[in-house]
Formats: structure tokens, C-alpha cells, sequence
């Protein structure tokens, strides 16, 4: 009996994750070919230019049903540079906004079937989070000059401990940037594994046939549920990762 | 690759995942006090919700470093 | 598939399976303190209840990550 | 590398990240403790968040202790 079972159901659950350069392109030596995560990327970038200039074309002052999408979410992010960077902080809005935009375009495109996840590459992510890492330090340079290395030694610690309590501060310091890139990481690459290995389920079931043809509704619930958290926790990754951007911003704007 | 090496990642994998322990003890922390702190005081819809999400997404992180560190050792 | 592979991956699912442990408490921490939350103010039907389903369900969703990993070692 | 050897890292690489269940537990009580007391006494802006921010900072610092012994047991 022809086995549909093997042909479809692809080698591992992380097969979804291979990057397959499409129009492979060499440069003086450098792989610059056009991989199926560039051209996601260049989708998201364009599908959130292309909806923002939509939403604002007529812009009334009682906002149609996307208008007031598009306010809720310029809102969000203007009440979090407000409250966690202040007056001072206005100046990185733009930036935090459009941070916020591609991280959120990228995990909620990676929701589509057969679509690919920008942000569930570790390259994308750590480079992403460096960059903005080396910016917040010459943010800081620049604002606090030599002073800037008073942001290890928090108010008030007993003279004793000092040293301890800088070496821990550094070490929080410097793994901060691990432990944002590797969040966003791990989150959207084991979120749709864990969806690919339950619709896996769902689809041996019912290629054995018999009895399972009815049971695999369990999983095929379970996968719903699982779909609707995952688009939570695509959006609640966005959100904390710019959060724990402006607060790092605000980290070194203001010394403690 | 060898069966030995082969098996020893099955165990391996398995062994970084109970560092999820930690984490679902966490949630419920933050979503037990989200409800005491309700009860306390309803002025919910400002800041009390909000950082109970931030807490969850923080705390699922420390799951996702294990469970990263598990895919690792199976994977490669 | 040889028999040290197989039961390498026996092992590997019985411990990633340890990751439970935490949700189990999780789970119980979050209803007590509904427990608790409605004794001190029984304003029940708005969100207390409410809360209590979310924290418990994304405290599953813990669960299910330990059990998809123990699945992904016992057949992959 | 012999086989060994090999293998004997990852189950080393496994045991070593169970160490990231106290962060986990950590991280919600933190944040559990700043949502009760953030009802307890809403003047929000001032300490209380930067103290949470701290303390989960120092506590992601342990983990991350953690995942650099299970990264160093693992490659080096």
C-alpha cells in the first residue's frame, strides 16, 4: 500500500527552518545570495510601509476600523518610550517604533503556513540585538563620557562587597545581549516546532486509519489552541523585546 | 554518526529539559499573585496586567533557554 | 533501528518528562491563590475567574512544551 | 575526540542546564512580588519597577552562569 505517510511528513520538525538561497548570488567571494529569509524579510518591510501609507491616505479624525488599528499600535509604543525613557526619550521614538514594526511583521508572517520565520534565526536576532547593544554603549559614551563606567556600581552598596557586586553587574551587563536575542530566538523557533510535531500527529493519525480518523480531533484542537497562543506570544515577543530595549536605553541615559 | 554518541544525545536532551521544572512553578507564581493582587486592589486595567505579561514572557524565556540547550545537544 | 538507540531514547523521553514537576506546582499555586484572592473579595464574575483560566492555560502550555520534547526524542 | 568522550559531554552538557530551574521559579517570584506589591501600594514609577529590573537581571545573570558551564562542558 502506497505509504502517504512517509512521503509527506518531512524529515525532522526543524526542516521548516532551512534557509534555501533561491537566486544564489556570489559578490567578491561573499554569499549574497537571495535566500528565502531575505525574501521575507523584504515582505515584511513592504507589507508594513504598504499598510502604514493605506491606513494614513484618508485620515479622518474619527479613525475608520484600520486607522484605529494603526493608532492602538503607534500608541502602544509611544506610552512605552513615555514611560520608561521619559521626556529625553522621544528623541529614539522613531527608532523604537520601527523596531517594534519589523519584529512584529516578521513573527506574525511566520504564522502563515509554508511561510518562513525571519525572526527564528539566531543570525538575525544576535545581529539585530548587537547592533542596538553597540548603539545604546556609544549612546552612553557619549552622553556620560568617562563617568560611564559608574553604571556598574549601583547607589549605596556597602563598601565591602563591591567588588562582587561589579563583577555580577558586568557580567548581567554584558549577557544582556545573549539573553535578548536568544528570547526571541528560542521562542519563535520552539513555538512552531512544537506546532509542526502536533499537526505531525494529527496527520499519522489519520494515516493509520481505523479508530485514530476520529481520535486525531484531539490534536487538531490542540494544534487550534496552540496556533492562537503562538500569535500571542509572536506579539508579546515583540512587545518585550522593544521593552527591554528602551529600558536598557534608559539604563544608561539615566545613572543610577 | 555512531549509535553510542546517537543515544548519549537522546539522554542528553532529555536530561535539558527538566529545566522547564523551575519555569511552570514560575508562571504560576505570577498569574497566583496577578489574582491575590486583584482581589486586593481592582484597579486592574493599568499597570497590574501588564507586568504580569511581561513577567510570563520573561519567565517563558528561561523555558526556551533550556529548551534551546536541549535542541542543541540533540541536533548537533 | 538498533536496540542501544532505542532504548537510549526511552530513557531520554522518561526524563524530559520531569519537566512536569514544575506545572504540576504551578498549576496548584495558581488556584490556590484564587482560592485565596476570592475569600478576600468575592467580586467573582468579573476577572478573577477569568485570570485564574488564563494563568492556568498558559502554565499548560509549559507542560506541552516538556511533552513535545519528550515526543520529538522518543520518535525522531 | 573519541566516542566516549563525546557522549559523556552531552549528557554533561544535559545535567548542567537543569541548573536553569531556580531561575525560572526566581523570575516569577520576582515578578509575582512586584504585581502584589505594586496593588499594595500603586506608587509604581519610582522604585519599584527599577528594583524588579534589578533583581531579574541578577537573576538572569544565574542563568546564564548556568548555560556558560553547559556551553563550556559542551565544546570545550
Amino acid at each position: 500500500m502506497y505509504n502517504i505517510n512517509q512521503t509527506f511528513f518531512s524529515a525532522s520538525p526543524l526542516e521548516q527552518f532551512e534557509i534555501i538561497p533561491l537566486i544564489p548570488l556570489e559578490l567578491f567571494g561573499l554569499n549574497m545570495s537571495l535566500t528565502n529569509a531575505s525574501i521575507f524579510l523584504i515582505l515584511s518591510v513592504a507589507l508594513s510601509i504598504f499598510w502604514s501609507t493605506l491606513v494614513i491616505y484618508k485620515n479622518k479624525l474619527v479613525p475608520g476600523n484600520w486607522q484605529s488599528v494603526k493608532e492602538i499600535f503607534y500608541d502602544t509604543t509611544l506610552t512605552l518610550v513615555k514611560d520608561n525613557l521619559g521626556k529625553k526619550g522621544y528623541r529614539y521614538f522613531p527608532f523604537i517604533f520601527t523596531l517594534f514594526t519589523i519584529i512584529l511583521y516578521c513573527n506574525l508572517i511566520g504564522m502563515v503556513p509554508y511561510s518562513f520565520t525571519v525572526t527564528s534565526h539566531i543570525a538575525f536576532t544576535f545581529g539585530l540585538a548587537l547592533a542596538i547593544y553597540i548603539g545604546i554603549n556609544i549612546i552612553g559614551f557619549r552622553t556620560h563620557g568617562i563617568k560611564f563606567f559608574t553604571i556598574f556600581l549601583p547607589k549605596g552598596v556597602p563598601l565591602f562587597i563591591v567588588p562582587l557586586v561589579v563583577a555580577i553587574e558586568f557580567v548581567s551587563y554584558v549577557v544582556k545581549v545573549f539573553t535578548i536575542s536568544i528570547r526571541l530566538f528560542a521562542n519563535m523557533t520552539s513555538g512552531h516546532t512544537l506546532l509542526k510535531i502536533i499537526a505531525g500527529f494529527v496527520w499519522t493519525m489519520i494515516s493509520i486509519g481505523g479508530v485514530f480518523v476520529y481520535l486525531q480531533i484531539i490534536p487538531l484542537v490542540l494544534l487550534l489552541a496552540l496556533v492562537g497562543l503562538e500569535i500571542g506570544i509572536a506579539l508579546l515577543q515583540a512587545y518585550v523585546f522593544t521593552l527591554l530595549t528602551c529600558i536598557y536605553l534608559n539604563d544608561v541615559l539615566e545613572m543610577h | 554518526m555512531n549509535v553510542t554518541l546517537q543515544s548519549a544525545k537522546m539522554i542528553g536532551a532529555g536530561l535539558a529539559t527538566i529545566g522547564l521544572t523551575g519555569v511552570g512553578a514560575g508562571v504560576g507564581i505570577v498569574f497566583g499573585s496577578l489574582v491575590i493582587a486583584y482581589s486586593r486592589n481592582p484597579s486592574l486595567k493599568n499597570e497590574l496586567f501588564g507586568y504580569t505579561i511581561l513577567g510570563f514572557a520573561l519567565t517563558e524565556a528561561i523555558a526556551l533557554f533550556a529548551l534551546m540547550m536541549a535542541f542543541l545537544i540533540l541536533f548537533t
